[in-house]
């Protein structure tokens, strides 16, 4: 049944008895041309992408636990492509590209809000480092506008740009096209829409192992529910994909750290964008129902427990009433983790790897959710054509022998 | 030449709950020993280096705090910094070691109070009890942003060492949880 | 029975009614009495609508009597910078003056027009906007979403700073009791026996939970209340025990470490400024005995939301604690033999019990009695169909579902009992875990992953006697109790209640405040949405701010009803900390202001303040960046300043650049590993320009590095990079090289550091400099000497950073700014000059010389940076030497650091501004460089920059250009080294 | 924060005073010439990032200044076992012995 108003209003009248299963759980089938494991975003994106642009339905999508339970549904949403790097501004703004029109192409309102990303500069350093992404970032085609501190002020009121704080505004990069999305409706939508071109999703089926012919190719993957053939496997496991890796015998360029986010009771609406602060290391918005979203940083060590520590959220919302003294009434309602799984160059892995038939989309950091429907695209792209898009070509895993990283971070690297 | 730590610590320290007061000039010198050598250096300077890290001995003249597995400081009046400089330039002969001064490098204050571990505590997480932490004991630890340096000296007293541009942030703390007494 | 104006106060056991109390909800004044909650304190008034609900604005009053309550939630106005919305009226206590607000109503609580969602709530159902607001695309931002924002959030926005301060603070006990009702009580007075430190905690003002609520029963032969009073007694006296009241387990992290908040001064009338409102106490507790009890569940049938619909066990503390009558007629629908207690209190308290409706067909005969002698009506096996009222129940519909009879019965209140949900929110935080216990249908304690035990009613021991001993037994003790109280009896679960209406056309809550109905379950599991995490975010239930302490366990038995699988296997959401939302302030805690982050100054600060510094921030040290005169800007001042330092004498505060002395037999041999540079054949007194890679080969920081002695190494690096070089060194030197006889310590701040830079420099010094021999033959350019300068010892270096004659003076930090104040006034005959930050690098790009961070980032290498000088050719290892014969590392088109000479010699290009080679192309650009640092040189009469170029050493002379917003510079590339190439400023005699 | 047992030390102390420091046992080859370069990147990038007992690395930077080995499951955060630098990497049966409190 395809979402409209009319087909809400007729519901409504019927008392919503007559909404079919947007994405009925199956049992797996035996074989399937390809197997994607993982039903994030990514997951269920790329075999969305695979089914509708190169015709290959016969997909699974199979997922340990439940679809879009990973960092799909536990980030803070933020979207943005003001990177650095021609590669990095490539693959986020293919993603802001299919962000938007994204609700109409899969018939489901993932409600991206393109409310701005406003990034403070507290520094000299952090100003020669914005205006080098702003000035990139215009040659590149990238909105991004250098404000002043008064600006800024005028975009987002509550600032405070009092120049004797510890951390003065000394001005702002913004992205007006960014925003956030609804993320379960990211993973929901993605799944109805692929069920509905006949991809499974098979929930609550851990992959056990990954099974390799004599030549070395991927046969399938051993799973909870027994051995699933496939000719060709795409890993999309965020937080475990090192353990994915592990089992088809390699070893990766891959660190896993727990990473938390927090949210706020709601109010009335205060904050009309996003704001992010490296040097003061917070990052906030708030959200339609009006929750401040929050995120926090990683603990120091690696980590699968999905548990963080206490003095993170201390420094979390030390930072945020360091930087908005209004907030320090608010109350932390809920705070969780998730694992990050990050690589040297804290850019993703996203191509083939060394074993035939076997693809990989990690390594994502912090930065998954935001390319959600691009890394979805060019992974469907890599695994349907076994060869790399040229937006993704640059993040393979090559570049950690030859030294060809792309370090959004050591560009930004804090000086003197 | 004008000696001057910068420091100014405010009447609300300065009350029977809790009282900080700040050391005058000392000489400080961070000495590296290689744990074998330990027995043989004491022997030959005649420094009396306790062996085992959190342990300080503190005599007539210096007080020695065993930081590590081969680091001590040795904390003296200015007056015998001469002497015990003398005694590290002979020791460089005899043994692989390093001296380094850092007298300059550290602000001290002696806290004290029967608030003086709730004080403490506000920022450094170790359990102060005197159980756990003894007269005596010695350790580096942090309070709060600040890397710092504790000593116990007595049952409600202590001594606080921090490198020296991190003094006035501490002091703040003290300063704030003054306020909530 | 004090407060005579209030219609419905009786006499409580938990206030002092001889103290009156006056405060406002909604403008209207009402009076309450000391000990009251503004829950309480309304009741009292007759009052029950006390919300709106978020989604469709109905009107709602209070459900529970404590922390876990979802509807009465109300703005408390304390004056500027106190405004606090979303504050549960069941545990806010009222103090005199209390001013209180009514939130999400416009334009009252009464009438609402946001309501008129309750009337369209048909068309939004859970999930609706996932299927709706897509046509037209551009009416999303423009329409839509703007006006989805606009009915966002529950109270307002705060628009003040806080006017409040907070605290923080560690602490250490052996025990840590959560929860002062009947169980943690008795875990305390066992545990405080075995002399450790004992920590007992109650989110309440008062200590006793549930024994301020029960009937004044007996333990051990005292009334209930006595034998409270004598057990706080006892635990007041122990020096080992401290008792926290108000104050909330939030959160439990690992090994036993539990955040704690307490709230200092929310109850007190006046605050005293500077004292904190609330503190979070950072625990680490040997054992963990959590006695948190045990939530009532709601039942879930059509209309159970008015006004006056409440729990039973509110209205029993309403009653008991609080000395308030919820209402003249309380009717209880119940599945639990528990909610009868509540209504015989009532009863006993002359409260009209019209009937009470069992779902379950046997009760046992003893509640059947007791009903009886209270001349209480039973009908069994019948169900509420139907509530009735607006803004305050005034009836019911009860149903049989055997006969099919109706009928309807007046009441002013309705008290609901579904069975008990014990609070496993820390347990869970703990990764503990738990197990569905089918008899009380509630999941239960299974396995601590933390020294960590549940007791009491939390553990599903429910009753008196049961929470005695459990608390008692979970710190090691074997008392037994003699207790004389009701029995707490049973109950059943039901998913369903019978009804004769359609549930999809019943408004059954499940969530409260979010407005989430049974039917809104069954339409998520319709859809799919089968697992109880889809359901929950489908829903919302849970998420709302009570976090579902009221609600989840009922979602989770329709859920696992309607996909028809055991709740087991439907499973729990999970247990997010804080236990109740805790302010952003008690995070934060002292570290807020002044107090965020350290702020590090140099030994000179104060002197540059004095003298009108202006200042930047530089890692977290402040440094002085110029020094303007009256009228003078930033580029005004920084011209003087460079023009005053070339022509006579600039004095600049180096303090900030890290120190490391590295000692030893060894020390060469590591110098030559940590560095790019060889140092072997550095001679003692000679100074080198030190390289340091990381092990990928790119570069990480720089200094002088002055040779002490054959074992003495006084190296320096960048400002933000001390920690962090030392670090490294440390690393490699314990991991990797623990063979070298090498150590290693921090001297950044043993030493002030002054910079005197200009042709005067020597002279200034001459007269103050004892034991070393200034001659430029003796003390040459990259030379140390130790002496004594105006009698302190001193570390003179012979350096420059700027190209003249210069000398870097380290003296012992607390004499720093006593030397600089000397030879500044010396300093006046040859008109010295402080400078800042910005000046020295002007003056230091004027040379070519690089800033690691600026000019360099963590992709450039030395070959990038033009520094194969710095490199050594015949050593054979090296931190980051491997690294840079990468493919990469020595492909063709590196970017490589060049000088810029604008073609308008007036421009000075913005620095990160981006270089290209075809002006004309069109976007999306082929950038091939970009400006790193970019100055107006006063000296040369023209700007300069720096930039990293594509193949830029051999593009020398060739022209690229700079597309700057509404213009395009062009530029030629040059050699970064503008100004004295050949160096022979640095040897002005 | 949870506690962090220093070999050097011999005590639990709070978190915040060390800092983690990365995979253990990875061996730095002095004679880096002779590896190829997919191996140079292997020992500077690649990583076991274990689901289970973890070799790691710690310094005790706000206590006794030292580095030194742990054995930490990772699904739990728990310590299996701390042990100072230059101890050999311990065997599963040291390491279940330390699980079963020795």
């Amino acid at each position: 049944m395809k979402f409209s108003a009319s087909s809400l209003f007729a519901n409504a009248l019927s008392g919503h008895k007559k909404w079919p299963e947007q994405f009925p759980n199956k049992e797996p089938k035996k074989r399937y041309d390809i197997v994607i494991v993982g039903a994030g975003g990514h997951g269920l994106g790329a075999a969305y992408y695979l089914a509708k642009k190169y015709g290959i339905s016969n997909i699974a999508v199979i997922e340990k636990c439940w679809l879009g339970g990973g960092n799909t549904a536990r980030n803070t949403t933020i979207i943005r492509s003001n990177y650095l790097f021609d590669e990095s501004t490539a693959i986020y703004d293919h993603a802001v590209d299919l962000w938007d029109g994204l609700s109409q192409e899969l018939n489901y309102n993932t409600m991206f809000s393109k409310r701005g990303v406003l990034m403070l500069a507290h520094n000299v350093h952090d100003v020669q480092s914005f205006q080098r992404h702003v000035h990139a970032n215009r040659l590149n085609g990238v909105d991004n506008k250098w404000l002043s501190p008064q600006e800024c002020k005028k975009f987002l009121p509550i600032l405070d740009i009092s120049q004797n704080r510890h951390y003065p505004v000394m001005g702002g990069a913004l992205q007006m096209r960014a925003g956030t999305a609804r993320h379960d409706s990211v993973a929901w939508g993605y799944a109805r829409a692929a069920s509905q071109l006949g991809v499974d999703i098979i929930q609550n089926c851990a992959v056990t192992g990954i099974r390799r012919s004599k030549d070395g190719a991927v046969k399938g993957v051993e799973t909870e529910k027994g051995f699933i053939a496939a000719g060709k496997i795409g890993v999309s496991a965020a937080g475990h994909s090192s353990t994915v890796m592990d089992m088809a015998g390699l070893r990766f360029p891959l660190e896993s750290y727990p990473l938390q986010a927090l949210v706020s009771e709601p109010v009335k609406p205060v904050l009309n964008c996003v704001v992010m602060s490296n040097a003061v290391h917070a990052y906030i918005s708030q959200s339609d129902k009006g929750e401040l979203v929050i995120g926090a940083g990683t603990d120091q060590y690696t980590s699968y427990s999905q548990r963080g520590a206490l003095h993170i959220l201390e420094h979390t919302l030390m930072s945020i009433c360091e930087i908005f003294p209004i907030f320090k009434r608010m109350r932390m309602l809920r705070s969780w983790g998730g694992i990050v799984d990050v690589t040297p160059d804290r850019s993703p892995i996203l191509g083939k790897t060394p074993i035939e038939g076997l693809y990989v989309n990690c390594g994502w950091g912090t930065g998954g959710f935001k390319a959600t429907p691009g890394a979805a695209d060019l992974f469907a792209y890599t695994i349907a054509h076994d060869e790399p898009h040229k937006i993704n070509a640059p993040y393979n895993l090559d570049r950690f022998v030859t030294g060809r990283l792309i370090d959004e971070a050591a560009a930004a690297a804090v000086a003197h | 030449m004008l000696f001057s730590q910068d420091i100014n610590i405010s009447e609300a320290l300065q009350t029977n709950a809790l009282s900080m007061t700040l050391m005058d000039e000392k000489t400080r010198y961070s000495l590296r020993i290689k744990p074998k050598d330990l027995a043989a250096f004491k022997k030959a300077s005649g420094l009396k280096l306790p062996a085992k890290i959190g342990q300080s001995i503190r005599t007539s003249a210096h007080s020695y705090l065993c930081l590590g597995p081969d680091e001590w400081i040795v904390i003296t009046a200015n007056e015998n910094r001469n002497n015990l400089r003398e005694i590290f330039v002979n020791m460089t002969a005899k043994f692989t070691y390093s001296y380094v001064d850092v007298s300059h490098r550290n602000i001290g204050f002696v806290l004290s109070g029967e608030q003086v571990e709730n004080a403490i505590n506000i920022g450094c997480p170790l359990d102060l009890s005197l159980d756990t932490f003894p007269i005596g004991k010695v350790t580096r630890t942090v309070f709060e942003n600040a890397p710092i340096m504790v000593l116990r000296t007595g049952t409600t007293e202590f001594q606080l060492e921090c490198w020296r541009s991190f003094a006035p942030y501490i002091c703040g703390l003290f300063d704030r949880f003054a306020m909530d007494l | 029975m004090a407060n005579n104006k209030a219609p419905y106060r009786t006499a409580g056991r938990g206030n002092d009614g001889s103290k009156t109390i006056n405060f406002t909800f909604d403008g209207k004044a009402y009076q309450g009495v000391q000990g009251d909650t503004l829950a309480s304190a309304l009741l009292a008034n007759g009052v029950h609508l006390m919300g709106r609900s978020f989604k469709y604005h109905r009107p709602r009053g209070v459900l529970g009597a404590g922390s876990e309550e979802p509807n009465a939630l109300v703005t408390l106005d304390r004056g500027k910078g106190r405004v606090t919305p979303n504050i549960r009226a069941t545990v806010l206590e009222i103090f005199e003056g209390l001013v209180t607000r009514s939130q999400n109503a416009w334009p009252n609580l009464k009438t609402d027009i946001g309501a008129f969602n309750n009337i369209f709530s048909a068309f939004f159902p859970a999930g609706f906007y996932n299927k709706t607001f897509m046509w037209p695309k551009s009416f999303w931002d423009k329409v839509y979403e703007p006006i989805i924002r606009n009915m966002a959030g529950l109270g307002p926005a705060p628009s003040e700073p806080d006017a409040d301060v907070y605290a923080s603070v560690y602490g250490h006990c052996e025990t840590l009791i959560v929860g002062a009702g009947p169980a943690g009580i008795a875990a305390a007075l066992t545990a405080a026996k075995s002399g450790g430190r004992i920590i007992l905690v109650d989110e309440n003002p008062v200590l006793g939970g549930s024994l301020l609520s029960v009937p004044n029963d007996k333990i051990d032969g005292l009334e209930i209340s006595k034998w409270l009073a004598n057990s706080i007694r006892t635990l007041q006296k122990m020096r080992n025990v401290k008792l926290m009241t108000r104050t909330t387990a939030i959160g439990y992290y690992h090994d036993n470490f539990i955040g704690l908040a307490e709230r200092i001064t929310d109850h007190i009338p006046n605050i005293t400024p500077g004292v904190s409102r609330e503190k979070l106490h950072r625990i680490r507790a040997g054992k963990v005995i959590l006695a948190q009890g045990a939530i009532e569940r709601p039942l879930v049938f059509n209309g159970n939301d008015r006004p006056g619909v409440m729990l039973a066990s509110a209205a029993q503390t309403f009653q008991s604690r609080y000395g308030v009558a919820v209402g003249n007629a309380a009717i209880l629908f119940t599945s639990h033999d528990s909610g009868y207690a509540a209504v015989f209190d009532l009863a006993d308290a002359n409260i009209r019990i019209p009937i009470v409706v069992d779902v379950r067909d046997e009760i046992p005969k003893d509640i059947r009695a007791q009903a009886k002698q209270r001349g209480i009506e039973i009908a069994s096996g019948a169900s509420i169909s139907k509530t009735h009222g607006s803004t305050r129940i005034n009836g019911v519909e009860i149903y049989s579902p055997s006969t099919g009879a109706k009928r309807k019965v007046n009441c002013d209140a309705l008290l609901m009992c579904g069975g008990w949900t014990p609070s496993l929110h820390l347990w869970s935080h703990s990764k503990s875990t738990i197990k569905w216990d089918d008899e009380i249908a509630a999941y239960v304690p299974d396995m601590p992953n933390e020294n960590a035990v549940c007791a009491g009613a939390c553990n599903g021991d429910f009753g008196l006697l049961a929470a005695l001993k459990g608390g008692n037994k979970a710190a090691g003790g074997r008392k037994t109790y003699k207790v004389t109280a009701r029995n707490f009896g049973a109950g059943t679960t039901f998913v369903s209640l019978p009804s004769y209406i359609d549930t999809s056309k019943q408004k059954a809550f499940v969530d409260f405040q979010n407005d989430a109905t049974q039917k809104d379950i069954n339409l998520a599991v319709r859809e799919g949405f089968a697992s109880i995490e889809h359901v929950k975010r489908y829903t919302t239930i849970g998420m709302a701010t009570d976090q579902g302490k009221t609600s989840n366990l009922n979602a989770m038995q329709i859920a696992s009803n309607a996909v028809n699988k055991t709740v087991e296997q439907v499973g729990l959401t999970t247990f997010r900390p804080p236990y109740t939302p805790t302010t952003y302030g008690t995070f934060a805690g002292y570290r807020t202001g002044d107090l965020f982050e350290v702020e590090r100054k140099t030994p000179m600060d104060g002197w540059a303040q004095e003298h009108g510094a202006v200042y930047e921030p530089v890692g977290i040290w402040r440094r002085a960046r110029y020094f303007p005169k009256p009228g003078e800007d930033m580029d005004a001042a920084v011209a003087r300043e460079c023009k005053a330092t070339r022509d006579s004498l600039g004095i600049f505060d180096a303090s900030t650049l890290g120190k490391i002395e590295v000692v030893g037999p060894d020390a060469a041999k590591f110098m030559n590993l940590m560095y790019t540079n060889p140092w072997a054949q550095l001679g003692e007194g000679r100074c080198r320009y030190g390289l340091m890679l990381r092990e990928d080969g790119y570069i990480y920081d720089d200094g002088v590095v002055g040779r002490l002695a054959e074992d003495r190494f006084h190296v320096t690096t960048t400002t933000g990079g001390a920690p962090r070089v030392f670090r490294h060194m440390e690393d490699y030197l314990q991991t990797e090289f623990p063979h070298l006889d090498v150590w290693l310590t921090s001297t950044t701040e043993q030493w002030a550091v002054i910079a005197l830079n200009g042709p005067s420099a020597r002279k200034l010094i001459e007269p103050f400099v004892e034991n070393i021999d200034l001659s430029p033959e003796k003390f040459p350019h990259m030379a140390v000497r130790e002496g004594t300068i105006c009698g302190v010892e001193t570390r003179l270096f012979r350096v420059s950073f700027s190209g003249e004659l210069g000398f870097e003076i380290n003296v012992p930090a607390h004499y720093g700014r006593a030397v600089w104040e000397t030879l500044f006034e010396a300093g006046k005959k040859y008109a010295i000059t402080p400078y800042g930050t910005e000046t020295m690098h002007v003056l230091r790009a004027e040379k070519g010389f690089i800033i690691v961070g600026q000019d360099t980032d963590g992709t450039v290498t030395p070959g990038d940076a033009g520094m194969e000088w710095a490199v050594s050719k015949k050593k054979k290892d090296f931190v980051g030497r491997r690294s840079l014969k990468r493919p990469d590392l020595v492909a063709s088109g590196r970017k490589q650091l060049v000088g810029l000479l604008t073609e308008n010699p007036k421009t000075v290009l913005e620095e990160g501004a981006q270089i290209v080679a075809d002006p004309n192309q069109s976007i999306p650009m082929d950038m091939i460089g970009h400006v790193t640092s970019s100055y107006w040189s006063e000296s040369l009469g023209h700007s300069i920059a720096m930039a990293l170029v594509m193949y830029g050493f051999d593009k020398e002379g060739e022209d690229i250009y700079i597309p700057i917003e509404g213009n395009t510079h062009k530029a030629k590339i040059v050699s970064p080294m503008f100004y004295d190439p050949k160096g022979e400023r640095l040897n002005v005699v | 924060m949870f506690e962090v047992h220093c070999p050097y030390c011999n005590e639990k102390r709070p978190e915040i005073e060390f800092a983690y420091a990365g995979e253990a046992h990875i061996v730095r080859e002095t004679k880096a010439d002779e590896l190829t370069d997919q191996e140079w990147a292997e020992f500077l990038f690649y990583r076991d990032n274990k689901r289970g007992d973890h070799h790691e690395r710690w310094w005790h930077q706000h206590g006794c200044n030292m580095f030194f080995n742990a054995v930490r499951n990772t699904l739990t955060d728990k310590f299996v076992m701390t042990y100072k630098m230059g101890v050999k990497r311990p065997t599963k049966t040291q390491i279940k012995a330390a699980k079963n409190g020795k």
